[in-house]
C-alpha cells in the first residue's frame, strides 16, 4: 500500500493532469530534490522557491487571483509564523471584497512532532491556523485520507489548509487508494525517485481517480458506547490502537477521526457523546487555547445533559518546544500510552 | 503631449481631488468613520490610470494597490460615487459592500485585487500575478504600488528577489511613491536615502525616479516603463516623488499640511501654454463639486449593511 | 482621573526614570506624534523606528539580550501576525537555553475594536497570544490598572506582551493613580502634548510611583451568586454595567476582570464557579479556538459537578473581519445588550 | 601571517573537522538524532573566532550565529565536548541542556546569543545588540551571519536597513556565507547574482567579498571589516564563499559532495610554505580524533533529561 507521502504524490499527478493544478512550489519541491518528505518528486508542474515564505504564499495568492490553481508548499508548519498575515488576508480576501475575489489555492505543509524533529520541527499549526477564519482545514491520518482529502482540496474553490502529519508520512495505508497497484513494490518502482542521480528518471504514473474525501466528514474509526474519542492526524492510529486493546478487555470506545477540522463535523462528534457521556479529544497542539478546546465547548454546549463526567483534553504540554532529548519529547506530547490511560480513565471515572 | 489629453489629465485630476474633498466633508458630517486617500498624487496616479491595459484576466493589467490610489481608478472610469458609497459604508460600496475603510478598492473586473491595510503585503500577492502573466506571454502586467516608508517592510525586497530571478523574470512594474513620510516619521529619519528606487540595483532590476507632481513627465516615465516591462517581461522599479497634501488621514485631521500642490501647478501650466484660462479650470472645479454633491445626496438614500451581511461571503460556493 | 492612555504614558515615564527602561519605540512613537494614541508622548526614551515590525520585535529582543529594557510597540495588534515567530523566539529563548538567556522585554500593542476600526484596526490577539508560551499577558481595563499592569510589566524579568484596549484609551479612570492630581484638568496641562507644534513643548510630569498590579491576580469587581462573569479589557466595564443593571433586579452577579491572561488567577475563578455554577466568558476576539475556551475548559475540567447549567462564551463572529458600516461591528463584536441578555439568560436557565 | 597563528589557525580547523566527524559517526550510531554542521566554513569561521573580542555585556562583541559556527565558538575556545554533548542530548548538554540540535548554541558568558533554525531571524535579532552597543560606545560590535539562500528573506532586508539609518548607524558587521546552495536549491536558481554583499551598495553600507576557503585571506578581510565596524561604529557586509562538504545535514545523508576543501587546501599550502609537513598534520588529525574518541566515550556516560526537565526554564525567576 501507498505510505502518506506517496498518497500525496499521487493526489498532485492527479491534480495536475486533470484538476488544472498549475503550480506546485516552495523550498526544494521541485527537481533534483522532490519536497524534503520526497513529496512532490516527479510531478510536472513543481518548482523552487527562494528561501522566503512570505513569498511563496503572496505567489500562491497572486496566482489563485489570476486564475492559477496553486499549490504551495511551507517546508515546514515551523516556518508559517512569519507569514500569518499572509494567511489570514488569504482568508479574508471573499469576505472583504463582499464576494468580489476568491481564492482557490492549497497550502500544504507538514506538522507535529515524531520524527525527533526538536524545537524547530516539530510544531503544530491547527490551534492557530483554526482562528484564522476564511480558510477550510484538513488532516489526514492514512494514506487513502491523504489522497482523497488533497482531491477535495484542490477541487475547493477556497483556500485550503493542508496539513500533513509528519510523524506518519512514512506509515503504509490498509486501504488501497483507488488505481493504486495492489502490489506495493510495483507503486515504488513506477513512482519513487531512485536514490542519487534522477536526472534522467521520469515516473510511470498509475492511473488514480478523483476519488476524493469530502471536506467536513468524519469518519468513525471503532464504534463504541463508552468513550468518544476524537483525534486527527498524527496521534489518531495511536487512539485506534488503544481502543483496540481496551475492546479486548470489553470497553468499547468509538474513535473518531476528525479529518476535517474546518468546517468540521459537528453532528457525528454530538450523536457520539450523546451516546457515550464520556469525551476525549486528543491532539499534540500545545494544551492553552487549543483547537480541542474549541471541540470541547461546542461538544459540552450541546450535549451538557449527556455528559456524566467532565469531558478531557489530551494534548501537548504547554512548553515552549518539544525538546530533543527522547524523555522531553515523550514528556511534551501524548504517546499511545497516554492516550490509552487516558481512555480507561474516562470509561471507569465516577463508577 | 497632445493637447486633448493634457485637459483630459486635467478633467481627472479635478474629478479626483474634489471627490476625495467630498469624502473629506462626509467624513466631516458623520456619514463616514475614516477618510485616507491620495490628494497631491493626481499627477501621477491619473496617468498610470489612464495607461493601464484594462480589462479581466491575464491578458491584461493587474493592479495592486495602495490606499492612495483613487485617482488611478477613477482614471480607469471609475464613478466617484463608489467612493462615496464605500465611504459611507452602504451595502452598494462595489469595492467591500461597506465593510472596508474608504480608499480600500478591489474590482473583479478591471483586475484590481483586493486592496488591504496591511502595509507592503501587495509586493508579494503581485509577484503570483505577474508569473501567471509571465505564463501566459502576450502585454499584460502586473502592476504594485506603495508608500516609502512601507518599503521598510521585508515584502518590497521580497518582490525584487523574485521577479528577478535569472530566466523567471517577471513582467511587474513596481512604483514606490514617495511622499517623504510615513504616518508622521519623516523618511529622512528611517532611511539611509531617498533614492529608494536603487534598490533596485543589486537585482539588475532597470529602475528610474520621476518628478511624481509633474502630470507630463509622470506620464512620459510611466509609457517608458511600462513599454519596457510589456515588452521584455521583465521587472522595473519606479519611484515617483509626490505629496501627501491633506496629511495622513482624518486621524491626523485630514487638514492641508503644506508640500507642492500639483493640481495647481499643473493649472498654472496649463494657463501659460494657453490651453486652460484659470476661469476654464474654475469651471471644471465647479461642475464636479456639482456632480459630488448630488453624488453623496443619492449615497445618503441608499441601503446600509444588515445583521446578515455579516455572515455572507466567508467561504465562495461555485454557482450550480 | 487619567484616561487608559494618560496611564499608560504615565506608567513609561516611572519606567525610564525609574526602573532601568531603556528604549520606548515603535512606528511613530518617538515626537513629533508619540504614538498614534498619545500614549508616548513627553518621554525621553522614545523614538520611532522604519515600518518594519520584524525589525521592531527584533530590535527588541536584540536589546534584552545586551541587558536593555526596552518597551516595543506594534502600532495596531493587527500588524503583528507577520513576525509570530520572533514573538516565538522571544517566548522559548530561556527555555531553549535551558536557563542561559532570558529576555526582559515589554510589547505594547492595541488591540479589539469599538473605534469603527474595520477590517484592519479591530483585531483581536489574545488568543493566538496565549497559544505562544513563554509569554506572561495582560490587559487592563481601567487607567489605574493600565498604569499598574505595565509597572509590573516593566518590572517583570521575561517578555511580557501588554494589550491595551483601544476603545478604552479615552476612557478616564474612576480611582487615582498613586501621584496622579486630583485635578483631572491639571493632569491635562501637565502631561498632555498641545495640538499643532509641540517641539518647544515638555511635560511636567505628576510624582507617580511604583505602585503596581501583581501579574497573576484578577480582580472582583461584583460580588454575586447567581452567575460568573469572566471578562477582560474592552468589555469589562460592560459586563459591569450589566451586573448592576442586574443586581436593581436582584439578580447578583460576580464579575471578574481577568487582568492577566498568562499567568491567569485560576483560583479566583474556580472559587466563584464553585459558589455560582452558571459561567459566562465574554471576550471580543472570534471564537474558534478562542483563549475563552482554554478558561472554559480549565474550568470545567475543576468545577464540572458545581455546573448548573452549560458554561456560555460570548465572544466574536466567526468572520474574517470586523466590518466598517455599524451594524457589522455590532453584530460581530458582543455589545453590552448582548452581555445583559447572555447575563440574564444563564441567571434564570434551567429553572 | 605570523607562523604560530598560521599553525594555531590549522589545529583549530583540524579540531573543528574531527569534531564534525565525530558528530556525524555518533548520529550514524543512534547516539544522536540530527547532525547539521560546518565542515567546509572552518577556513572562515575559525579566523572569525579567533578575532572576537570575547566577554559578556555590551563592552564585548555579540554573536548571532548560523547553525554552521561550531567551529568559530571552539576558535573561542569551546570544547569540543560541549558540542557532541548536544548531539547526545545529554543534560549536561550546555547550550541546551539536551533540547535543540546539533550547532544550535548558545552561550551567555560570551555573548553567544541563542542559535535558532529559523532562517535569518538572527539578522534582526543582532540589530538589538548592536543598539545597545552603539548606545554604549567602546569597541564592542554586533556579528551576525547567515546562508546565501537565507538572505532571501526579509530580515536580512531589515538588518540592512535599520543599521544604516542616518546618524543611527550601528555597529554590526553582517557576514553571508556562500556555499551556492539551500538544502537542494542551487542559488543561481533563485537569486539573479552571486555577489550578494552588493545587497549594501543602496544602502550605503560599506561592502566586501573574501575566498572563506583561504584562512589567511578570510583572516585578513575580517581584521578589515572588524576594525571599520569597532572604530567607525558603522554597519559592513561581508560576503565568504564556502563549501558545504558534507551536504545540508544528516537528512541528506551528511555525506562529502564534493566542492574545494579548505582544510587539505590549507595543508597542502603550509607545507609548501614548510611550515607542516603531511606526517605533523597527520599527526594532528590523530591527536584530536583520539581526544573526541575520549569525549565520546565520556558524553556516553553522562545523564540525559528526565521528565522534570521538560517544565523548567519556561518562565525566569530573579534568584533572591
Ligand atoms: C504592516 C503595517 N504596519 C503598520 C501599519 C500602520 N500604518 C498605516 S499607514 C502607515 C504609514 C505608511 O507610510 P508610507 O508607506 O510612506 O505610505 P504613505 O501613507 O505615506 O502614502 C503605517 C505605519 C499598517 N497599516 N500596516
Ligand atoms: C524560516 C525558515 N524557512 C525554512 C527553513 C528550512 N531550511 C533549513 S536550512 C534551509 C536552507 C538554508 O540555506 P542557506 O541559507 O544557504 O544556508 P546553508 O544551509 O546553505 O548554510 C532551509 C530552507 C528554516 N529553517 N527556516
Ligand atoms: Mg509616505
Ligand atoms: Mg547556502
Amino acid at each position: 500500500m501507498a505510505n502518506l507521502a506517496q498518497a500525496i504524490r499521487l493526489a498532485l499527478h492527479y491534480g495536475e493532469t486533470h484538476l488544472g493544478v498549475t503550480d506546485i512550489f516552495g523550498e526544494d519541491v521541485g527537481p533534483p530534490l522532490g519536497g524534503v518528505f520526497t513529496a512532490t518528486q516527479g510531478l510536472t508542474k513543481t518548482w523552487n522557491t527562494p528561501l522566503d515564505e512570505r513569498g511563496i504564499l503572496g505567489m500562491a495568492m497572486g496566482i489563485a487571483l489570476a486564475g492559477g490553481k496553486p499549490v504551495a508548499e511551507i517546508q515546514f508548519c515551523d516556518y508559517m509564523f512569519n507569514a500569518l498575515d499572509l494567511m489570514k488576508l488569504a482568508g479574508n480576501a471573499h469576505w472583504t471584497t463582499n464576494g468580489g475575489w476568491h481564492l482557490p489555492m492549497v497550502v500544504m505543509t507538514p506538522v507535529g512532532a515524531g520524527i525527533h524533529g526538536s524545537i524547530y520541527h516539530s510544531h503544530s499549526i491547527e490551534s492557530i491556523a483554526t482562528h484564522l477564519p476564511g480558510w477550510k482545514i484538513v488532516m489526514p491520518s492514512n494514506a487513502k485520507d491523504a489522497y482523497g482529502l488533497l482531491i477535495s482540496a484542490i477541487q475547493d474553490p477556497n483556500p485550503v489548509l493542508y496539513m500533513a502529519p509528519k510523524a506518519l508520512l512514512r506509515v503504509k495505508g490498509d486501504e488501497l487508494i483507488p488505481g493504486e497497484p495492489a502490489d506495493e513494490r510495483e507503486l515504488h518502482r513506477r513512482i519513487d525517485a531512485p536514490l542519487g542521480d534522477r536526472s534522467g528518471w521520469t515516473p510511470n504514473w498509475p492511473p488514480v481517480t478523483d476519488f476524493s474525501v469530502p471536506i467536513g466528514e468524519a469518519k468513525v474509526c471503532r464504534t463504541g458506547d463508552r468513550v468518544t474519542v476524537v483525534g486527527y492526524g498524527h496521534l489518531l492510529p495511536a487512539c485506534v490502537r488503544a481502543a483496540d486493546v481496551l475492546a479486548q478487555e470489553g470497553i468499547a470506545c468509538e474513535v473518531i477521526d476528525l479529518r476535517t477540522l474546518i468546517p468540521f463535523d459537528l453532528p457525528t462528534l454530538q450523536r457520539s457523546l450523546d451516546k457515550t457521556g464520556r469525551l476525549l479529544l486528543v491532539n499534540e497542539d500545545t494544551e492553552v487555547t487549543n483547537f480541542g478546546e474549541h471541540l470541547l465547548r461546542k461538544l459540552v454546549e450541546r450535549c451538557f445533559y449527556s455528559l456524566q463526567v467532565p469531558p478531557v483534553l489530551l494534548a501537548g504540554a504547554d512548553v515552549p518546544g518539544v525538546g530533543l532529548a527522547w524523555e522531553l519529547e515523550r514528556h511534551s506530547v501524548p504517546q499511545e500510552e497516554d492516550i490509552l490511560a487516558a481512555m480507561r480513565k474516562l470509561a471507569t471515572a465516577g463508577e | 503631449m497632445d493637447p486633448k489629453l493634457a485637459l483630459h489629465i486635467h478633467d481627472v485630476m479635478v474629478q479626483s481631488r474634489q471627490t476625495e474633498e467630498a469624502l473629506i466633508r462626509m467624513m466631516r458630517s458623520g456619514h463616514g468613520y475614516f477618510w485616507i486617500g491620495g490628494p497631491g498624487e493626481e499627477a501621477f496616479g491619473v496617468p498610470l490610470g489612464l495607461l493601464v491595459d484594462k480589462g479581466s484576466g491575464p491578458a491584461h493589467d493587474y493592479l495592486h494597490l495602495h490606499y492612495r490610489s483613487s485617482c488611478t481608478v477613477m482614471a480607469m472610469g471609475t464613478a466617484p460615487i463608489d467612493l462615496l458609497r464605500q465611504m459611507r459604508s452602504t451595502i452598494t460600496d462595489p469595492f467591500s459592500g461597506g465593510r472596508n475603510f474608504a480608499g480600500h478598492l478591489s474590482i473583479p473586473q478591471w483586475n484590481v485585487v483586493p486592496g488591504t491595510s496591511t502595509i507592503e503585503t501587495q509586493y508579494v500577492t503581485a509577484l503570483g500575478t505577474a508569473w501567471v502573466q509571465r505564463r501566459h506571454g502576450g502585454t499584460g502586467i502586473s502592476i504594485v504600488n506603495g508608500g516609502d516608508a512601507g518599503t521598510a517592510e521585508g515584502d518590497f525586497a521580497s518582490c525584487l528577489n523574485w521577479s528577478s530571478r535569472p530566466g523567471q523574470e517577471l513582467p511587474i512594474l513596481m512604483i514606490v511613491t514617495h511622499n517623504g513620510i510615513g504616518i508622521s516619521t519623516p523618511a529622512a529619519q528611517v532611511q539611509n536615502t531617498p533614492a529608494l528606487h536603487e534598490r533596485a540595483i543589486p537585482f539588475g532590476i532597470r529602475h528610474g525616479r520621476v518628478d511624481g507632481n509633474d502630470p507630463q513627465a509622470s506620464w512620459a516615465a510611466l509609457q517608458e516603463a511600462m513599454a519596457y516591462v510589456r515588452t521584455e517581461r521583465r521587472p522595473f522599479l519606479l519611484q515617483a516623488d509626490v505629496s501627501r497634501l491633506y496629511g495622513h488621514s482624518s486621524s491626523s485631521g485630514a487638514r492641508p499640511e503644506g508640500g507642492r500642490d500639483c493640481l495647481s501647478e499643473y493649472e498654472a501650466k496649463l494657463a501659460d501654454q494657453g490651453l486652460l484660462s484659470p476661469q476654464q479650470a474654475a469651471q471644471i472645479h465647479e461642475r464636479w463639486r456639482e456632480h459630488l454633491r448630488d453624488a453623496v445626496h443619492q449615497v445618503l438614500k441608499e441601503p446600509m449593511p444588515t445583521k446578515d451581511d455579516v455572515f455572507t461571503h466567508i467561504f465562495y460556493r461555485a454557482p450550480d
